[in-house]
């Protein structure tokens, strides 16, 4: 049985329960024990580092400490804000000796940062950890039929130097678990083009804007439902996918699902444990394409360099 | 002879030794032939005026300057000896000046070790479109070697001319 | 006891004046080995001169001193006057009292004469220990060996064959041309590359004095310059070239299909094939990478409709030696892959192709009949969008140079394009456009104005797909503007880089490279055709990217190199190297070590006078050496001697002060 | 029209590269972070033009402008620089010099935006959390713009998507600590 450090987020509790509540049933039904970093606080956001350097550290600071506490080599975060905040401060931690004494003295009593605790995103924890081989034996009910736009947004996997994990222009990962679960995954030329999330609430008007290239790059894409592995992606791509439609005057019926949500419904789980009723946009249409394999276009080969190409025999 | 030896770079020579009244100091000056030799030619012919203490030598390439010459120089005629060639990776022989250097380190960490101050033999790179810094480096050195005063520290005093 | 003789010059007032000549005189006489010390006016006249031919003979002078200006000005000079005089040159040393003092201390004239008086005496001291040197003149073999066969080769073997030296070419790929003859029209004149090339091309094959080694590899170079070995690997074939008529049965007949490189791949060629119909050797060779009858022993059809016989599936590769003085390295430029240009969906999008891709497509003799067309439906494209500066000057994700041809052979891309389609629109995005040459920014004038090409500044941020259409976005930075283009097909301009085999070509050559990998000139301005070791020389794109009419300037510089080299039957060489005296050497090696030229072997010698043991020591090589003394100066031994600067000379001047 | 060549030495440029890590003359203005922004439209002067501004030191222009408070801090420029530029850290540091300075742009949006990033640390500050319906309220509150967003508040209460309350943390005493303590160091540091 593999063990992780859980960092749930502030979201967690509210907007997206649902992706919680999947990261749960799906690590155990992949065996995975996860152990929540006790007495956990707010990453900070992108607010923190907005308006104070030191804040901006010293909150993600005090779970990391917190964190090596448990006994687990790894921390697993569902929300790619969070995770970036996370990763952020443990790369300049691990790379600022000087700064990482400096922001340790604003958690007094907590402990001392020693760095030993490895920080990844959930997805990136899946493909790396779990790996697709495990994924792919769980799957008791595949998702073919559904052709799915993969949606990284941009704190997934920049910047590269730091999260060193996938392409930060074209990332693969998420696109081979769901592949992995039986689906497809779209070529989708808008994967980690930024939806605008800190603005959700303060900029409307550039979500709208941001959020609606994606759903029309994604509907672009014939995809039947987009699938995010954030909150922030998720009600900015979802709940304002209203407004979104009205503003534009178009018409996209693309539900945003998170990738546990998919993995739990491929392992077998039953739907109405997945809070499907919390979506905004419905989604009871794109899982009726479950099982139902169309014709439609081949599988797209993965490119060849021209002379790698192999020789033919007339 | 009071020796006094805290770390490797305090010198031992003895300053209470005073300088005679007119007293200048002779600073052996060796440089390789493709850059700070013509440098210094250039500090000539652009009539750029320098201290007169400096007795230049010529010589292929820095790397083929012997410590021993060094010591030799300090021990008999010479208060300071000034080492200059081309800057790195300009080197006529390519890479013959990147082992000058670190000779050259090595060399100045043994001789401030048995007590010489460490300016009394000093590296520069001088090119040969650089008269007025050939001019300054050795305005700078004849200064420094001048505060130090007259070299006595093994100084072979009989030797013969 | 050495008999010195001092001449000490005035300059007219350019040394009388700071310092007392006389009276540097009066103390050079002191010296117990001066037997003869004056003063003259001006020493490099003829009149000086004789003064020092004839106190040579009336003092029976053993060592000259000048006292003049810098040993650089006029050492030779004075060398000259010695041998006229009878005397070995190297007697001679020069005190720099002008330079080094009389203009340097105008200020203060006695200290001026100390010094010059020292300078003196210090030369006098060298001197004394001076020793005869002669001049080394090694032999010469004049032949010389050029390395690749692209444009740069080839005028480089030709501009020296015609000198009536013989030339060996060797050229890795099955033909000659390189690059240049992948191309269409160029710019700056729009000259068909063909046209030009293939007429030097027939002329390496004919010329009397040019051995063509075609599919082959130098994979050794020993000796020094005017006396090196080189060894080449002749790749097997399959293919009699002697008995080869090129008639062409076999490839029409071979059943493989092969991606076709000189065409970008874009079509097919066979397992058997000559590269192009112009090809120099024009004979075919068996690629045994995809031939069945090599892989698996299936199929010889070729062997079977060949008249003459000239398959053989049994060759093997073979070495050739040759004895030659001088090499020319010419082994161009490689395209970068623009894979890392993720954001530009390269490697998915099939419709974006690369610069000499569309060459290829744009040539009367290419794989889509000279027009451009998009890979993934073959139409032809309307709009086309050309991007410069791919992978150049771009540390993030290509290299930091700029490469110099791409904003020229975009210019001319967009000329092509208007001429081959005549409803097209081309849309650069650049960043500067560099067109320094002769010609070259009236030429990017003219296709301005004549294509309409619309010119954007700014760099492409992403290329998406949106239906069969790509969308390119990029800042145009004049107007301050995001701007979408919708193309039919994406044009890049990739880097120039070197051939990635370049650093072990080099070090088995014993050049250098720098961090990209191009091979390193001497000097970058004064030197730009040698390397740093003697009799090597470098032509074309391997030094650095280049066009054309740079390249075959740099080649003809090479070849009036070579020739220059090769004036006499032997060269002269400075005698001012180091020898190893074997009997102090313990064989420690430092000095190999050091060597930055590899002048220094190591070879067996007996333990003793007629004993049986052997001890390894060092053997300087006077061919290679160069003379810098780093191996004088690591040798614990104290066994090598540099000549004209030993240890006993320079230490003389120290003590003399 | 701008008069160069009055100021004696270009600050702005010494502390934006001090604060940043970055070296802003490196930039050759290719304009591919300003194609890459999101937001490069809204902004008063897109990265391309931040950073010139920056070399010309135009100390007041950038301070007052909205640009560094629009950046998303989505690396996504950063990634394709081909400087390799680390310009959200530049922008970061324009909006840090900003506040410490008191260079206020009050445009609505810009303030909006900074009432929300001190709207959400004051509800860190106050649960250790954030305590999302209310800070949502609040926001519309502080901004008077009491109804923004209340068409998506029914659906969303409906469905649970947005809870009632917040699970604040025990050591919410902890968190206080170490705001004033951050604030400390911020101010010696900056
Ligand atoms: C798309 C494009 C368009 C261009 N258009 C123009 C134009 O219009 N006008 C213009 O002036 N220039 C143009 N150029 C530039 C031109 O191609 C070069 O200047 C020229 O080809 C350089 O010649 P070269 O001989 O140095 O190199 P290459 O042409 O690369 O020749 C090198 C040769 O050496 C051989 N070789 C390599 N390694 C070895 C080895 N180890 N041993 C033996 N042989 C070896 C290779 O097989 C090759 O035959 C263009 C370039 C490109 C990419
Ligand atoms: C401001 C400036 C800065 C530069 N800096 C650099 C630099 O940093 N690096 C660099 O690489 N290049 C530099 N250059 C370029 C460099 O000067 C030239 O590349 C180089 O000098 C060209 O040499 P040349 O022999 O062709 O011409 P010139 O130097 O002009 O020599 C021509 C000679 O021919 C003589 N002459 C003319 N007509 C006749 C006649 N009819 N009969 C006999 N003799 C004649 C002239 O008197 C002259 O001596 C610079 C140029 C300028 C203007
Ligand atoms: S030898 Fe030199 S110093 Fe003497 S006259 Fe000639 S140029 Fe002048
Ligand atoms: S068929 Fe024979 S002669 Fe003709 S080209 Fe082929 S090998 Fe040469
Ligand atoms: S033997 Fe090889 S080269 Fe010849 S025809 Fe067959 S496959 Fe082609
Ligand atoms: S030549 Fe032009 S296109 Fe090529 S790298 Fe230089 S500036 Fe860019
Ligand atoms: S350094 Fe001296 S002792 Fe050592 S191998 Fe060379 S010559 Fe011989
Ligand atoms: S003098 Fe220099 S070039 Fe000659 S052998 Fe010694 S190290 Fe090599
Ligand atoms: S991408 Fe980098 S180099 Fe280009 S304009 Fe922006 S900051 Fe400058
Ligand atoms: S990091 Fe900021 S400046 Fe850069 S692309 Fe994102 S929003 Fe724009």
């Amino acid at each position: 049985m593999k063990k992780l450090t859980y960092y749930p987020g502030c979201s967690s509790h509210g907007t997206s329960e649902e992706f919680d509540k999947t990261v749960k049933m799906v690590m155990t039904s992949l065996d995975v024990q996860m152990e929540e970093i006790p007495d956990w606080n707010c990453c900070g956001a992108t607010s923190a580092h907005t308006l104070s350097e030191s804040l901006a550290y010293a909150l993600p600071l005090r779970n990391l400490v917190l964190a090596e506490k448990l006994d687990n080599k790894t921390i697993a975060i569902p929300c790619a804000s969070c995770y970036q905040r996370l990763k952020v401060t443990k790369y300049h931690m691990d790379n600022n000796p000087e700064l990482a004494l400096r922001i340790n003295t604003t958690i007094v009593g907590e402990g001392t940062y020693t760095g030993k605790v490895e920080v990844k995103s959930m997805l990136q924890y899946c493909y790396e950890e779990i790996g697709l081989e495990a994924i792919m034996a769980r799957v008791t009910k595949p998702l073919s039929g559904m052709k799915l736009a993969c949606y990284y947004g941009c704190l997934l996997t920049r910047p590269k130097a730091i999260t060193q994990f996938d392409s930060p222009e074209y990332p693969i990962s998420m696109d081979r678990i769901v592949e992995a679960l039986g689906a497809q995954a779209t070529e989708f030329d808008y994967k980690t083009e930024c939806c605008g999330a800190s603005f959700s609430i303060s900029n409307t008007e550039v979500v709208i804007g941001l959020s609606g290239k994606i759903l029309e790059m994604a509907k672009e894409s014939g995809a039947d439902a987009i699938v995010v592995a954030c909150p922030l992606c998720q009600s900015n791509l979802d709940m304002r996918q209203p407004d979104i439609e009205k503003h534009f005057g178009k018409q996209y019926h693309l539900p945003v699902f998170y990738f546990t949500q998919l993995m739990a419904l491929a392992f077998g789980a039953d739907p109405k444990e997945l809070m499907f009723n919390k979506h905004i946009v419905p989604v009871e249409e794109a899982l009726a394409k479950i099982g139902k394999v169309e014709p439609g276009p081949e599988k797209i080969k993965k490119p060849k360099k021209a002379l790698e190409a192999e020789s033919e025999v007339e | 002879m009071e020796t006094i030896v805290k770390d490797q770079h305090v010198s031992i020579e003895k300053p209470e030794i005073a300088a005679p009244p007119d007293w200048e100091p002779v600073i052996i000056g060796i440089l390789c032939n493709w850059c700070s030799y013509a440098g210094s030619d250039l500090t000539g012919t652009s009539r750029i005026q320098y201290p007169p203490n400096i007795r230049i030598i010529r010589v292929p390439c820095t790397s083929r300057v012997d410590p021993w010459f060094l010591i030799k120089a300090l021990q008999t005629t010479a208060d300071g000896v000034l080492v200059s060639g081309c800057h790195p990776g300009d080197c006529h022989y390519i890479t013959g000046n990147y082992y000058a250097r670190r000779r050259f380190l090595v060399t100045k960490k043994l001789l401030s070790f048995i007590g010489f101050h460490e300016n009394r033999i000093q590296f520069s790179w001088v090119s040969a479109a650089e008269g007025p810094k050939f001019a300054k480096v050795v305005a700078k050195v004849t200064d420094d070697i001048k505060k130090l005063g007259p070299l006595h520290l093994y100084k072979k005093e009989n030797f013969e001319k | 006891m050495a008999r010195v003789g001092v001449f000490v010059c005035f300059c007219g007032a350019n040394i009388a004046d700071y310092v007392d000549v006389p009276m540097v005189v009066e103390e050079t006489k002191k010296i117990r080995e001066v037997k003869f010390a004056i003063e003259y006016k001006y020493m490099c006249s003829d009149p000086g001169q004789q003064l020092i031919r004839e106190a040579i003979v009336q003092h029976r002078l053993t060592s000259i001193v000048v006292a003049a200006c810098s040993p650089r000005m006029h050492e030779k000079t004075f060398r000259k006057a010695l041998s006229d005089a009878g005397m070995n040159p190297y007697l001679l040393e020069v005190a720099n009292i002008r330079e080094h003092s009389s203009w340097v201390h105008q200020k203060d004239k006695k200290a001026a004469t100390e010094k010059a008086a020292d300078l003196v005496r210090m030369a006098v001291a060298k001197s004394i220990a001076n020793e005869q040197l002669f001049e080394i003149s090694v032999p010469v073999t004049k032949r010389a060996l050029v390395i690749g066969g692209g444009i740069a080769g080839i005028q480089a073997a030709l501009d020296i064959a015609d000198a009536r030296i013989p030339v060996v070419l060797v050229e890795k790929s099955p033909s000659i041309g390189g690059k240049m003859a992948q191309l269409d029209e160029t710019f700056p004149t729009l000259d068909c590359s063909q046209c030009i090339l293939t007429p030097k091309m027939v002329d390496v094959a004919s010329h009397p004095y040019i051995e063509l080694i075609p599919y082959s590899e130098v994979i050794e170079l020993e000796g020094f310059v005017g006396n090196y070995k080189a060894r080449i690997k002749k790749k097997a074939s399959y293919v009699n070239f002697a008995t080869c008529t090129g008639c062409g049965a076999c490839w029409q007949k071979c059943p493989v299909k092969v991606p076709n490189e000189y065409n970008m791949g874009i079509d097919k060629r066979k397992a058997i094939y000559t590269p192009f119909p112009q090809a120099v050797p024009n004979k075919p060779v068996i690629d045994a990478a995809y031939c069945t009858m090599l892989l698996k022993g299936k199929c010889g059809i070729c062997a079977k409709v060949c008249q003459v016989g000239a398959i053989d599936f049994k060759m093997q590769e073979e070495i050739i030696e040759r004895e030659i003085g001088a090499v020319v390295v010419a082994t161009g430029y490689d395209l970068w892959d623009p894979k890392p240009y993720e954001e530009y969906g390269v490697g998915r999008f099939k419709d974006i192709i690369t610069s000499l891709e569309f060459e290829r497509m744009v040539s009367a003799n290419g794989p889509t009949n000279g027009l451009p067309v998009r890979p993934s439906d073959g139409k032809i494209p309307k709009n086309v969008v050309f991007i410069k500066c791919i992978g150049s000057r771009d540390e993030a994700k290509g290299i930091e140079y700029c490469s110099k041809i791409c904003c020229m052979y975009t210019t001319k891309h967009t000329i092509l394009l208007h001429h081959k389609v005549h409803d097209s629109h081309a849309y650069v995005f650049y960043m500067d456009i560099r067109a320094a040459g002769k010609g070259y920014e009236e030429f990017v004038k003219k296709a301005q104005v004549d294509t309409a090409a619309t010119y954007l500044r700014g760099r492409v941020s992403k290329i998406y797909k949106k239906e069969d259409k790509l969308i390119v976005r990029g800042e145009d930075s004049q107007i301050g503007q995001v701007v979408e283009v919708v193309a039919d097909l994406v044009v890049l301009a990739t880097a120039v880089i070197p051939p990635k085999d370049n650093p072990e070509l080099a070090r088995m050559l014993g050049i250098s490279y720098d961090k990209y990998g191009y091979l390193s000139e001497a000097h970058p301005k004064l030197r730009p055709v040698e390397t740093a070791k003697a009799g090597i020389f470098l032509a074309g794109c391997t030094q650095a990217p280049k066009d054309i009419p740079d390249t075959v300037a740099q080649a003809s510089a090479c070849a009036a190199k070579v020739c220059g080299l090769f004036a006499g039957d032997t060269m002269k060489k400075d005698p001012m190297i180091s020898t190893v005296n074997t009997e102090f050497c313990s064989g420690c090696q430092n000095c190999v070590q050091v060597c930055p030229y590899g002048a220094i072997v190591t070879e067996e010698v007996p333990m003793g006078h007629g004993s049986k043991e052997m001890r390894t020591v060092a053997r300087i090589n006077e061919g290679v050496c160069q003379g810098c003394g780093s191996c004088v100066a690591v040798c614990r031994s104290m066994a090598i001697s540099l000549a004209g600067f030993t240890d006993h000379q320079i230490i003389n001047e120290i003590v003399s002060i | 029209m701008i008069t160069l060549g009055l100021e004696e030495k270009n600050e702005i440029l010494s502390e934006v590269n001090r604060r940043s890590g970055a070296n802003v003359l490196e930039c050759y203005q290719c304009g591919k972070c300003v194609s890459t922004c999101p937001v490069s439209n809204y902004m008063d002067y897109p990265p391309r033009e931040t950073m010139q501004m920056i070399k010309l030191g135009l100390k007041n222009e950038l301070l007052m402008a909205n640009s560094s408070w629009f950046c998303l801090t989505c690396s996504a420029c950063s990634g394709r620089c081909p400087r390799e530029i680390d310009i959200p850290a530049v922008m970061e540091a324009i909006r840090h010099i900003a506040i410490e300075e008191n260079y206020i742009n009050d445009s609505k949006k810009v303030k909006e935006i900074r009432k929300f990033h001190e709207i959400f640390l004051d509800m860190v500050k106050r649960y250790g959390r954030n305590y999302e319906l209310r800070m949502m309220a609040e926001f519309n509150i502080r901004t008077r713009n009491l109804f923004k967003d209340m068409h998506l508040a029914p659906k969303a209460l409906l469905k649970g998507k947005i809870p009632l309350g917040v699970k604040p943390m025990k050591s919410a005493k902890a968190i206080q600590r170490m705001y004033k303590l951050a604030e400390k160091l911020d101010k010696k540091h900056l």
